[in-house]
């Protein structure tokens, strides 16, 4: 009973509370980071450094008036943000943040579930988020809203088959669709798949960029042209869940990485005896190091180059990326039966 | 018992997602209800021990064909009720009728169980997909390439058709 | 002598040039030089080949050059039953005959070149290149033909003689005569063509090969037809019908007068010295075969004693110099066949030499008379202009008197030569080649009396501007002039204002000097044994006319024997006394010399000869007396003689009728059965054909009414059926898609029904 | 209470029905093609069904098969009414009777 119910229960909470603060914190830390990048200083008002300051937000978005517009589709207007945030934390059942822990004499899985179709569960859990943003645009009767979200959805759904793509060499190395097989795949390989496939690694990258609308590829909420894409309507906490949900597709796609490429919560090269020190460090510190150090990137990137037009987008992920990520699967194949 | 709680729910929910598919004012909502009625039918298939299926189902269904709907009905900006027109010869009434009394008799044949289902044959492992993936590119290797070009020859079609000019 | 091909190639390529290019583009000077130098190097070329001919020894003298092949080798069955190789190279061959013949043709054609840039500069520029170039294509040709070393690549030259014969007596187009002559001259010609061509083919079925040579080496090791008219008759007979054709023969002489339509230069050369030799140089290249056709060969003596009989009677009464000249070529031909037919080839061909100079030389007087006359051609105005033009008057004697046999010029020695040679084949024959002679003289010395001796009968002229004005040179603007007047009477057109006879340009006067010289002293490489000359032109030529000794003994032997007086040439000036007796015999009579002559003389004594030649100059002398006496010592006994013999001078002057019975029977009947013929086409073909097209019509319209009542019929039935039913059947296709589903949906609930109450 | 096969037969029955009910009822075709979804649905129940009845993976390897076609099928239907939509600026099947007599 304890097993079967209360320690997924547990675990549960303890990875919503997880991702809902580190969300938090990651605002704070990419305000932060671009200010630093562009010698400024960045939120220090509340508390010290700022630190207090995604608290002073949540606050501000749970006491600002909730509007919806006029003509709304006030059913689909109200679902559209929980379509778009559910999805984005239930993926996190499959993700294994660490190793088995041992605590009060039980055996601890350091993961919520190990279903056996782990990675088509998560990639299949992130196509509904589409239907959150689609339908979060079309139901605010407005053109910026409606605009932004076919431009939404066209964008995930182009970056999505080259990223599926990835995936497929992945699977291919490791036999299985386990992500917990993955991970032992890789320690049974003694590389990480990100050394073994880092043309899948690069293309994973760009296109998790543009799965989480990041910049450069934040065409849908190009504050420019369309003032905040499909979510142009939405105040208070529809916003705040919209908010949410970004954040934490980001933070989903930063686990997949680290997961996928850079070895889960495995030390570095833990087959090579003189680095077993490294071994010291718990799994779960290492898997938060690598997500931060992925998440880093992100704002980083973001920081550093300007936005695509939407043609040259869309022309680097079906003439680009999709055929590259095709032929890496391809080579990867070759590879596979010659080798 | 937990298994037919879950079955019953299911199928509860099946069922009333299908009506509301068919019966939705919005063409949107009627698109949401299918989502919906697909999700729940992949929650079957798991119970069914279908994994991979159920994955799929979402994959495909729920995350491909289904938004393909959704784009064609936000595209189809109709300025007069869809339904607006009706042609006076149409028998759907009849239809109700007839698909009732079909529903009426396959139901007599199952629940009296006349047709008896074959007892199980070979064996097969929760994890299965390992097994879809040897049936479909041994036995089934054939049909399976035939279908890719289906795919292919849909995938142009669409295009043929929904291009305004090429 | 390897490059032998470049011969006839370098006429080609000035014919090419100018007819290319030099008809747009060259001035009448360029036109004139380039025809001349192609011309004057293929004649420098042909000395040097000559002259290393003649550097080999007596049986080495044949060369063969095969430049490319041409008809690749195609097997064919012979008559024999094997199997032959056609197989034609662009060969040709040097030997003696051919090499005289060069010489002959580009010596005379490179001096009447030169003559026509004087005579034809009256032409406007392009006609000017045009007439050059065909000249110069003429003599390509004619180099073909005596060069080649087979009967294919011979008659490609001998067509395309005959081609430029037509461009060139047709050359003044605009006038009708010249354009009718020319097509004449092409018909008649075609006539003898066929027969060449039936010979060639009879040739290749019967030796497997084209090729002169191994043709007369086949030939030679066949028996002799004294007795049958055989193969080798038919064939040689088949060959002389192509040589009666080219060589103005009876029955088809007939086109060679008409061709004096042409310029005079083209006479001289064409139609006097080289082409219408072409039939006397095959036959004499096919040597062989005719002395193994006795028959034959008597059809062409007789023939051409015929020939040279009735032409020079024709001759006696003509007064257009130029149609004189004709007739005495048709003549002179005649002679030259009537030496083929005893047997003489060595003779033919040297008369074809001496004639050739004598022949041109006469023809390009004539023509610097009329040029003189502006154009006049007929002798009855001419008269006295021994004064006006010296240097032609002295060229022009020259060449009366060589024609006429007079020693030692060339005509003499080669007259004399067949002459003594027929008389030792046939008397009668002799006989009337010793009256031709004496006409030959005759008319010759008559041409002379008429234009050059006694008064002037021509046209007065302005005397105003003088005799000043002599030279004519290529300066002078008579295109214009000439555009206007038209051609004159055939000879070259008017000369604007016309200032009396004259003597003409150097380019002319120089070519009548040279071959002056050449009528003088060509016949001295034939002076015959009997004058303590060694007779070299025969023995330079007989090894063209034997069959090459390759073949075995006894048949070696055979070939020889069958050459009669040919395989020992100089056998009669070394037994001369052994038969002199006969011989005497032979010279008293003077008469036909019965049947034992016809073996038994084929040797003289040295005084029979001595005697034969002595008459022929005195036939020579006499004929030249009469002609002296008759038009320029009393000019009234012609007139007399004409009105007492009126029939007779009325049937030679339009030259025993001939082209009229022509005209009555073989025009007027191939025009009878074209017409017939037509009437054939137009009633029974076309006939035929408007019945089958009257009976498809029919069977059209009676199908057509099947179509329409029976198969249309059931078709509509058919049709009809169908739309009638979907009268009815139409109301369940309500273009509902849901009625349809429901129509499925109804077969299901039928099936599962059926399932239900059957089990 | 066990759940039988005959259970999902049943359900699966009643689901075609339904989608059967779609298409004789609706007029607007994406309602009609998304009531043919369910038909398919319902068949993918039963292949799914038997396949767990029977311990044998050809049913999913042919529910896979009838996912490809409803792809298919989606796409090429959805051109369709588009390219049709285009021309008439209807999505009505009464008013689609261009073929009929």
């Amino acid at each position: 009973m304890v097993e079967a119910l209360i320690l997924p229960l547990v675990k549960i909470v303890i990875v919503l509370v997880a991702v809902l603060v580190t969300v938090m914190y990651i605002v704070l830390l990419e305000r932060k980071v671009q200010a630093w990048v562009q010698v400024r200083l960045g939120p220090m008002r509340v508390g010290p450094h700022g630190i207090l300051q995604p608290l002073a937000d949540v606050l501000k978005l749970f006491v600002k008036e909730d509007i919806t517009p006029a003509r709304a589709d006030k059913w689909v207007f109200t679902a559209a943000p929980i379509i778009v945030l559910v999805p984005a934390l239930i993926a996190f059942a499959v993700i294994p943040f660490a190793g088995d822990l041992t605590l009060f004499g039980l055996t601890i899985p350091g993961r919520i579930a190990d279903v056996n179709v782990g990675l088509l569960y998560v990639i299949s859990v992130a196509g509904i988020g589409i239907y959150g943003i689609i339908l979060g645009g079309w139901s605010s009767n407005s053109k910026w809203a409606l605009l932004g979200s076919l431009r939404s959805s066209a964008q995930l759904i182009s970056y999505e088959i080259a990223v599926t793509m990835t995936l497929v060499t992945v699977i291919m190395l490791a036999g299985t669709l386990s992500m917990v097989g993955i991970v032992q795949a890789q320690l049974a390989k003694g590389w990480w798949f990100g050394f073994m496939q880092p043309v899948a690694f690069f293309i994973y990258f760009v296109g998790a960029l543009a799965e989480t609308n990041r910049a450069p590829f934040d065409l849908p909420e190009a504050e420019q042209e369309l003032v905040a894409g499909f979510h142009t309507e939405y105040s208070g906490m529809r916003f705040a869940f919209y908010f949410l949900a970004e954040y934490a597709n980001m933070i989903v796609v930063s686990t997949v990485a680290t997961t996928l490429f850079l070895g889960g919560w495995l030390a570095p090269f833990p087959n090579v005896s003189w680095l077993s020190f490294l071994g010291l460090v718990p799994g779960w510190a290492w898997f938060m190091l690598k997500t931060f150090g992925f998440l880093y990137a992100f704002l980083w990137v973001r920081a550093t180059f300007p936005r695509y037009r939407y043609d040259q987008l869309m022309r680097l992920g079906w003439k680009w990326l999709i055929p590259l990520a095709i032929l890496n699967v391809v080579v990867t194949g070759l590879l596979k039966v010659l080798v | 018992m937990a298994e037919a709680v879950a079955f019953y729910i299911c199928a509860a929910l099946i069922l009333g997602f299908g009506a509301l598919v068919i019966t939705a004012k919005s063409t949107v909502h009627s698109v949401l209800y299918l989502v919906a009625d697909f999700l729940c039918v992949a929650a079957l298939y798991v119970m069914l021990q279908a994994p991979f299926l159920a994955v799929i189902q979402v994959m495909v269904y729920a995350g491909g064909i289904v938004v393909l709907y959704l784009f064609v009905v936000m595209l189809v900006n109709l300025k007069r009720p869809p339904e607006a027109h009706s042609d006076p010869r149409r028998l759907g009434r009849l239809g109700v009728a007839m698909a009732a009394a079909v529903l009426v008799e396959f139901a007599a044949i199952f629940a009296l169980g006349w047709a008896k289902p074959a007892s199980a044959g070979g064996a097969l492992s929760p994890n299965n997909v390992e097994q879809i993936g040897r049936a479909l590119y041994t036995d089934y290797l054939i049909p399976f390439e035939v279908a890719s070009v289906l795919l292919l020859v849909a995938m142009i079609g669409a295009i043929v058709l929904a291009k305004r000019e090429l | 002598m390897d490059l032998i091909w470049l011969i006839p190639l370098l006429p080609g390529l000035g014919a090419a040039i100018n007819g290319l290019v030099g008809v747009r583009f060259f001035s009448k000077r360029t036109a004139g030089i380039v025809a001349c130098s192609f011309m004057g190097a293929a004649l420098a070329l042909a000395l040097y080949a000559f002259w290393q001919l003649l550097g080999l020894p007596a049986e080495a003298r044949e060369h063969t050059v095969r430049v490319a092949p041409w008809i690749a080798s195609i097997p064919l069955q012979l008559s024999n039953g094997t199997v032959g190789r056609f197989f034609i190279p662009w060969g040709f061959r040097l030997d003696p005959l051919s090499g005289m013949m060069i010489l002959v043709v580009t010596g005379i054609g490179f001096l009447i070149h030169v003559y026509s840039i004087g005579y034809m500069h009256g032409e406007p520029r392009g006609g000017y290149a045009r007439f050059f170039a065909y000249l110069n294509l003429f003599v390509f040709f004619m180099l073909m033909l005596v060069l080649g070393d087979n009967f294919v690549v011979m008659f490609v030259g001998w067509e395309g003689v005959g081609l430029c014969s037509y461009l060139l007596i047709g050359y003044w187009y605009e006038k009708k005569s010249a354009s009718d002559a020319g097509k004449k001259a092409f018909i008649v010609n075609r006539i003898g063509d066929w027969g060449f061509i039936i010979g060639m083919f009879l040739i290749f079925t019967t030796f497997g090969s084209l090729d002169f040579r191994e043709v007369a080496n086949a030939a030679g090791a066949m028996p002799t037809e004294t007795a049958s008219f055989g193969l080798l008759s038919v064939i040689t007979l088949l060959l002389f019908v192509g040589a009666t054709g080219k060589s103005a023969q009876i029955p088809l002489y007939v086109w060679l007068p008409d061709a004096m339509e042409g310029p005079t230069p083209v006479s001289a050369l064409i139609h006097a010295a080289t082409m219408v030799t072409a039939g006397v140089y095959m036959v004499g290249r096919n040597a062989v075969l005719f002395s193994h056709a006795p028959m034959t060969m008597q059809i062409v003596a007789v023939i051409g004693v015929a020939t040279a009989f009735m032409a020079a009677t024709i001759g006696l009464v003509q007064n257009d110099i130029k149609r004189v000249l004709a007739y005495s070529t048709v003549s002179q031909l005649g002679f030259m066949f009537l030496a083929m037919g005893v047997g003489a080839f060595a003779a033919g061909a040297f008369h074809l030499m001496t004639h050739a100079f004598f022949k041109a030389l006469l023809f390009l007087c004539s023509g610097s008379v009329i040029h003189a006359m502006a154009g006049e051609q007929d002798m009855r105005h001419m008269g006295g202009l021994k004064k006006y033009m010296p240097v032609t008057y002295v060229t022009m004697l020259i060449g009366t008197l060589a024609i006429a046999g007079i020693p030692p010029l060339s005509g003499f020695f080669s007259k004399d030569e067949i002459l003594y040679r027929t008389f030792l084949s046939n008397r009668i024959i002799w006989g009337f080649a010793v009256v031709t002679a004496l006409m030959t003289a005759f008319y010759m010395y008559r041409l002379m009396s008429l234009t050059f001796f006694g008064a002037y009968r021509g046209p007065a002229w302005d005397a105003g501007g003088g005799h000043g004005h002599a030279a004519h040179n290529g300066h002078d603007n008579h295109g214009a002039n000439h555009a206007a007047t038209g051609h004159g009477g055939g000879g070259h057109g008017g000369h604007g204002e016309w200032h009396g006879p004259h003597e003409s340009p150097r380019s002319m006067t120089f070519p009548l000097q040279v071959l002056a010289v050449g009528a003088l002293i060509a016949g001295f490489v034939g002076v015959p044994a009997a004058l303590g000359g060694p007779n070299t032109i025969e023995h330079f030529l007989e090894p063209s006319f034997v069959a090459r000794a390759v073949v075995a003994g006894p048949s070696t032997a055979h070939a020889t024997n069958t050459v009669p007086a040919l395989s020992e040439p100089a056998s009669a000036g070394e037994s001369k006394g052994e038969t002199a007796g006969t011989a005497a015999h032979a010279l008293e009579t003077d008469a036909p010399a019965g049947e034992h002559a016809a073996e038994g003389t084929h040797e003289m004594s040295w005084w029979g000869e001595m005697a034969l030649m002595a008459l022929s100059v005195f036939v020579g002398v006499i004929g030249i007396l009469v002609a002296f006496r008759f038009y320029v010592r009393s000019p009234e006994i012609a007139e007399r003689l004409a009105q007492r013999w009126a029939g007779p001078h009325r049937v030679l002057s339009n030259k025993y009728y001939v082209d009229e019975l022509y005209e009555a029977t073989v025009i007027a009947g191939t025009m009878a059965s074209a017409r017939g013929l037509w009437v054939f086409d137009a009633r029974v073909v076309d006939g035929g054909v408007n019945g089958t097209g009257w009976l498809t019509m029919f069977s059209a319209w009676f199908s057509s009414l099947i179509d329409k009542y029976i198969v249309d019929g059931l078709v509509n039935l058919v049709g009809t059926v169908l739309e009638e039913s979907s009268f009815v059947l139409r109301r369940l296709q309500t273009g509902l898609i849901q009625n349809y589903a429901l129509f499925m949906l109804f077969g299901v609930f039928a099936f599962v029904s059926v399932y239900l109450l059957m089990r | 209470m066990i759940i039988t096969t005959t259970h999902y037969m049943l359900l699966s029955a009643a689901l075609f029905t339904l989608g059967i009910i779609g298409v004789m009822t609706r007029r607007n075709v994406i309602i009609i093609l998304m009531s043919i979804e369910l038909m398919l649905n319902a068949v993918n129940i039963n292949f799914i069904a038997f396949s767990h009845q029977l311990q044998n993976v050809v049913g999913q390897v042919f529910a896979v098969f009838v996912i490809v076609v409803a792809a298919a099928e989606a796409a090429v239907g959805l051109g369709i009414i588009l390219a049709f939509y285009r021309n008439k600026e209807t999505v009505n099947i009464d008013e689609m009777g261009l073929m009929r007599w």
